[in-house]
């Protein structure tokens, strides 16, 4: 109905029709199209050797050439990715929570938490390996380390631009610190993580392939250093397709969450008060 | 016995360079059931009293108690409706006006139940579930109204519940609460622009003086109850009207 | 899978995790054949291979988080010198294995003629230190190689792109890769070949640590017992070592294993010697090349830092 | 003058006098004491192997020992983080205006901008180096590849969550898209662009000494690889420590100029109006 | 001449399940310098007619146009003040005060020495720097009148202008609504729920219905201009008055 407002438009839930689903995303799927071509054609043209950058249809042949020992490692991969990122937000959300009510913890928790996020991997690989083993409690941890400061920091500062009208509503009713909390701090501070939240889903499975290194039985890191020590060019890009894939598939999954918790953030949309 | 709101010596200063002086010298009561109104100009520092006796503003001097509990150093003791309603945009319009009754500790149930009733009074009927975006300001209105009520305090602060509110709703919104008043005899402090409506509604009015803010008069309000139209258009309130209005034109300039 | 069978070999297994140094390759034959054929488990061993052990096999090893790994004798020598307790205790490959690899292009035909070329590598000062040597060496002025680091590159490409000539590879892989998989015309500088420069040194090595072979020396020696079968087997039946190899990480480029498989089968040992064994010479010359190049503090106890005696 | 709000209060700023600053950072100094002191306690009663954890004392040997060539390797790993997490930021708000403007470039950029996320290191660089050769570029464009994301994603939420009143309004006095982006937009999305900045911060070194592993003649990604192959675990801990500094003074940055550029979200800070 | 504002047959329902029928069959016209109010229950649907001649809100169906541009394909055609007045935070009062004339191309030292002027008139000198937030609601919504007066447009929608305002401050700032239109003869449409207000300030006033609203009745404003409390006290006016209310009550039940 709004005439003018485009931004909010944009954000209504594409709900129902495949005409709408199909008009939201064939844009996206057209230029995906039109860049493997493009790609394709490049390295038929420039006759690019395969090493360097594989054509398409080589990534494809290597994707059927492979596709026995694929579901083990993506299952593998995602189970990382979903155990880490899913405590890593809890712990993101929790430790927040705890960082905006008392100002002391914030001012000595926020520097060791970004000082976690500094740390090298080759550092943490040994140390990781003789605390936690060659499990997949390792990986877990690293996905865990990656993917709960994003979440931490948005929330925290979304936390921290509540509306000081709604808190002092909330005090003025007596409520307890948890009220506020469960009533408007973290109701306004939504937004905020799940921005913090999406971050953290792209990096999740990011996190467990590079975990992997340390030192693992099976999964798609696994599969990509073995096909590059193998100078297999092909299949590491199948490997890096599959792990776009699940990055994208839980950054829809935050989105489409992200649409269910807040419904308010849609609603009133005939009109702009 | 001891009154329900005492305010002594109150000044408040907001910080800023310079500081402004929102309200000085502030003195007044209000017995336990009684019903008070606080007029006065735009920026006068009605609200920043208000605030102070909800426990949001610690004031720079003076000393002020609700209910026997020392406002500048306790929240909560009664019931407040700040300026402009503010609802949560999270909440449907019932859960909004249940709100403070939860936090209270009473029984979803109940809140919810008692608040059902009050939307069908209150011309809220059907609209219990939408969001306060698509409210109108006076739905708002109304629905702070009413979340105000439902807390369970045996005082309420109004801070210009009515501002949005066209004449034939205000009337009706009048009725009800001069109602409910009766029945519950809860202490009221009400701040409003409109000194009908004062007069209407209070027992005695005060007239807040321009910015700093200090109280220069105080009118008692003697006409019998319910106070409808009758009353309304009656000489002696119209002549009353008069003078408080000069009251506040003089505070005012 | 791997690993675990369920009972009905009677006799409870010891469980080891062994550590590779990079992504399973033809260098760990021997392990994968022997774990295939069950060898590991009639010595009563239940091994669980991991990789690829970017984290510090060394550390780990020598914390015994894993019992025994594949390292090289240029780190088990610093690594001892910083206290990290491993021992090697078996030398998978006989010789040096390294080269430096360049395009025919560039006419670099001996070590003498890496003078006025660029190397491309990853920054350490090994590399400089045994480039050096090499061109001092061969005649060539050592201060006229250039150097760039260049990490993980795909040199091929690098050096068709002439952002540097030359690199350092492993013959087995690399080498055979670009030779007979490519068929890419380059010319190598063999470091065995030019051992009056430079010293020979065992790359591919087993470790494992001083406490293990103090608690439970059993263990280090059926390990090994079973492990020199593995690559005894490897020797004669390249061909299914690939195979081998394969099934465990079917990621790999066949052929390219397969070509290793081949080269490698004939390297592990020179004939008539048992596989494994290592020399005490070989260790003191590299461990004072590492101690003159300044890449060590202090000289270690070179005989603390392997043993033979584990050998079947 | 507040009584009851705690989290407005704690983000007033902590302007002035020395006694405020202290309570402001004692706490976490004391901690850090702490934590030292009891890390170094850990190590000598356990006996931890340096190669595992060495000791802070160790640690500082280790400092003086190398602390000829630590600035180089400082100057440059800084110079690296600041150039690609300025581009990288330019780049995140530049994409975030445009995602949000135009409904179609959201859906077909979003997706690739989270696969550039999960394009693992061992693919990209050696392409970078081909690209960009081995001087700072390639390290440049790591850290924007870094940095850039973590504010897209805040600033396109923020952008997308801003007022509807305020869009009204501004669309209702005719104003072009450019000047309800300059006006409504960009000043709504400011916490949101910090909170992602402040990420982008935590992230900028340690993609600089990501990137140094690439190939480089000096840095501290160098520093401490060189050391790590040297077993050399207490030079490995200085490069940490300073990555870390490096990273808290980032951090620190954003969050004064976060506080500098929303002046009125401190403002009104004697009431909850 | 064309009327400045033109509405046929006008009708909005916002979607929802059940959709809500805001506005129906709204017909009406204001004539160019025309001064017309708008009054009407609370939730009736004021302000979506407002917002639809504002461009905000694209119908259901009918036609609506001002200044000869149709409404519903044009935006910012008006100049508009929102409900509740609706300041930028990031913005300064007096910043606020000029973002209509700003947006609309005026040079800015023009548009601030007006501003400023009028910040005096309007009894906000000194919080020409202050943040909205350091603002009393009144004095927010007079900041939002200054800005929507300051945006040169021939035609003004103002909803609410004056919800938050004490009598005093309302009768000066009624005072300068006269002047400025007596001077400057624009086209002003007003929302409000004050009959009196309507009367004093308005040509002709329209009577909404309640939900769906629609226009129930039209009064003409017959007092000579200015009109000041001698007007306000009259006789006739307090009958218009009296029947103004009557329809409204009508309409509203
Ligand atoms: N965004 C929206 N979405 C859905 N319904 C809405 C929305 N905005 C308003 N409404 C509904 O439309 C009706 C008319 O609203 P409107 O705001 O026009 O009333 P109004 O006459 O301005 O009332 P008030 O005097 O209280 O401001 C109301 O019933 C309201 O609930
Ligand atoms: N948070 C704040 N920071 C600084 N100054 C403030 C703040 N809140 C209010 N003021 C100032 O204090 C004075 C009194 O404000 P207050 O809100 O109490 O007025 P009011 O009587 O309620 O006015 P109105 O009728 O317009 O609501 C005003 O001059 C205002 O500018
Ligand atoms: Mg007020
Ligand atoms: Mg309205």
């Amino acid at each position: 109905m709004t005439v003018a407002i485009d931004l909010p438009r944009a954000r209504l839930p594409g709900a129902g029709s495949a005409g709408r689903f199909l008009a939201n995303y064939l844009p996206a799927t057209l230029l995906l199209v039109a860049l493997v071509g493009f790609w394709e054609a490049w390295v038929q043209v420039r006759n690019t050797p395969s090493y360097v950058l594989p054509a398409p249809s080589l990534v494809w042949e290597a994707f059927l050439r492979t596709r026995g020992t694929l579901p083990g490692h993506t299952l593998t991969t995602l189970n990382e990715s979903l155990l880490g990122l899913g405590i890593g937000a809890l712990a993101g959300v929790a430790l927040a929570s705890l960082m905006t009510s008392v100002a002391i913890v914030r001012r000595v928790l926020y520097p060791l938490m970004i000082v976690s996020q500094t740390i090298p991997m080759i550092v943490l690989a040994p140390l990781l390996t003789i605390w936690f083993g060659f499990g997949i409690e390792p990986k877990v941890v690293v996905v865990l380390l990656v993917t709960f400061f994003p979440v931490l920091v948005s929330t925290t500062e979304a936390l921290l631009g509540a509306d000081r009208n709604l808190i002092a509503l909330l005090q003025s009713m007596g409520a307890t610190r948890l009220q506020t909390l469960r009533y408007v701090l973290l109701p306004s501070a939504l937004p905020g993580f799940f921005a913090g939240l999406r971050i953290a889903a792209a990096y999740a499975v990011t996190g467990a392939v590079i975990a992997e290194l340390m030192g693992a039985q099976s999964g798609l890191g696994l599969y990509i250093t073995r096909s590059n020590s193998a100078f297999r060019t092909d299949q590491v890009f199948v490997g890096i397709v599959l792990v776009a894939l699940l990055s994208l598939a839980l950054f829809a999954a935050v989105h489409i969450i992200n649409r269910l918790a807040t419904p308010w953030a849609f609603a009133g949309k005939g009109d702009n008060s | 016995m001891e009154p329900a709101i005492e305010v002594e010596n109150l000044a408040h200063a907001y910080p800023g360079k310079p500081p402004v002086q929102a309200v000085m010298d502030v003195n007044m009561v209000a017995a336990e059931g009684e019903f008070v109104s606080l007029v006065g100009s735009s920026g006068c520092g009605k609200s920043t009293l208000l605030k102070v006796l909800a426990g949001l503003i610690r004031p720079t001097s003076g000393h002020a108690s609700v209910d026997g509990q020392d406002a500048t150093q306790s929240i909560g003791v009664a019931a407040y409706m700040p300026q402009g309603g503010v609802l949560l945009p999270w909440l449907r319009a019932l859960a909004n006006a249940t709100l403070g009754a939860t936090i209270a500790g009473v029984g979803r149930k109940e809140a919810t139940s008692h608040a059902r009733e009050l939307f069908e009074r209150f011309g809220l009927g059907g609209f219990e579930s939408a969001w306060p975006s698509e409210l109108s300001g006076g739905m708002q209105q109304r629905v702070a109204l009413l979340r105000t009520f439902l807390t369970p305090r045996s005082t309420i602060l109004l801070d210009e519940p009515f501002g949005a509110l066209d004449a034939i709703t205000r009337r009706e919104m009048h009725a009800w609460l001069q109602d409910v008043w009766a029945n519950e005899r809860r202490t009221v402090l009400f701040v409003t622009h409109d000194v009908e409506e004062a007069l209407t509604l209070s027992d005695r009015v005060y007239v807040m003086s321009k910015r700093p803010g200090t109280l220069v008069a105080e009118f008692r309000s003697p006409f019998p109850r319910p106070r409808g139209r009758e009353i309304q258009t009656s000489p002696e309130f119209a002549t009353l009207k008069g003078q408080l209005l000069d009251a506040l034109e003089a505070a005012s300039s | 899978s791997c690993g675990d069978d369920d009972g009905d070999g009677g006799d409870k297994l010891t469980p080891v995790t062994f550590m590779l140094d990079w992504v399973p390759n033809t260098n760990h034959n021997g392990v994968y054949i022997a774990k295939a054929k069950g060898w590991y488990e009639e010595a009563g061993l239940d091994v669980n291979i991991v990789e690829p052990g970017e984290g510090g096999v060394e550390q780990v090893v020598g914390n015994q988080t894993a019992q025994f790994g594949i390292s090289a004798q240029e780190y088990v020598i610093p690594a001892r010198a910083a206290g990290v307790p491993v021992v090697s205790i078996a030398a998978v490959i006989q010789h040096n294995t390294s080269s430096l690899m360049s395009l025919a292009e560039d006419g670099i035909e001996g070590p003498g003629d890496l003078a006025g070329h660029t190397y491309g590598g990853f920054g350490g000062p090994l590399e400089r230190a045994l480039i050096d040597a090499l061109t001092e060496c061969g005649g060539g002025d050592a201060s006229q190689v250039q150097y760039v680091e260049v990490g993980q590159a795909e040199f091929l490409e690098g050096m068709a792109r002439n952002q540097y000539d030359f690199v350092w590879i492993f013959d087995g892989w690399d080498g055979v890769r670009a030779t007979e998989l490519v068929g890419a015309d380059v010319n190598f500088v063999r470091f065995i070949d030019n051992v009056d420069c430079i010293p020979d040194w065992y790359t591919p090595l087993i470790i494992t640590s001083e406490g293990l072979i103090k608690d439970d020396p059993e263990t280090v020696r059926a390990f090994l017992a079973a492990t020199t079968r593995g690559y005894e087997y490897a020797m004669e039946n390249p061909d299914e070592a690939a195979t081998i190899l394969l099934d465990a990480a079917p990621e790999l480029d066949a052929e390219l294993v397969r070509l290793s498989a081949e080269y490698l089968s004939t390297r592990y040992v020179e004939p008539g010697r048992q596989w494994g064994l290592q020399d005490e010479a070989i260790w003191t010359r590299f461990e004072q090349f590492l101690f003159d190049a300044g890449l060590i503090d202090e000289q270690i106890d070179v005989d603390a830092a392997y043993s033979n005696a584990y050998l079947p």
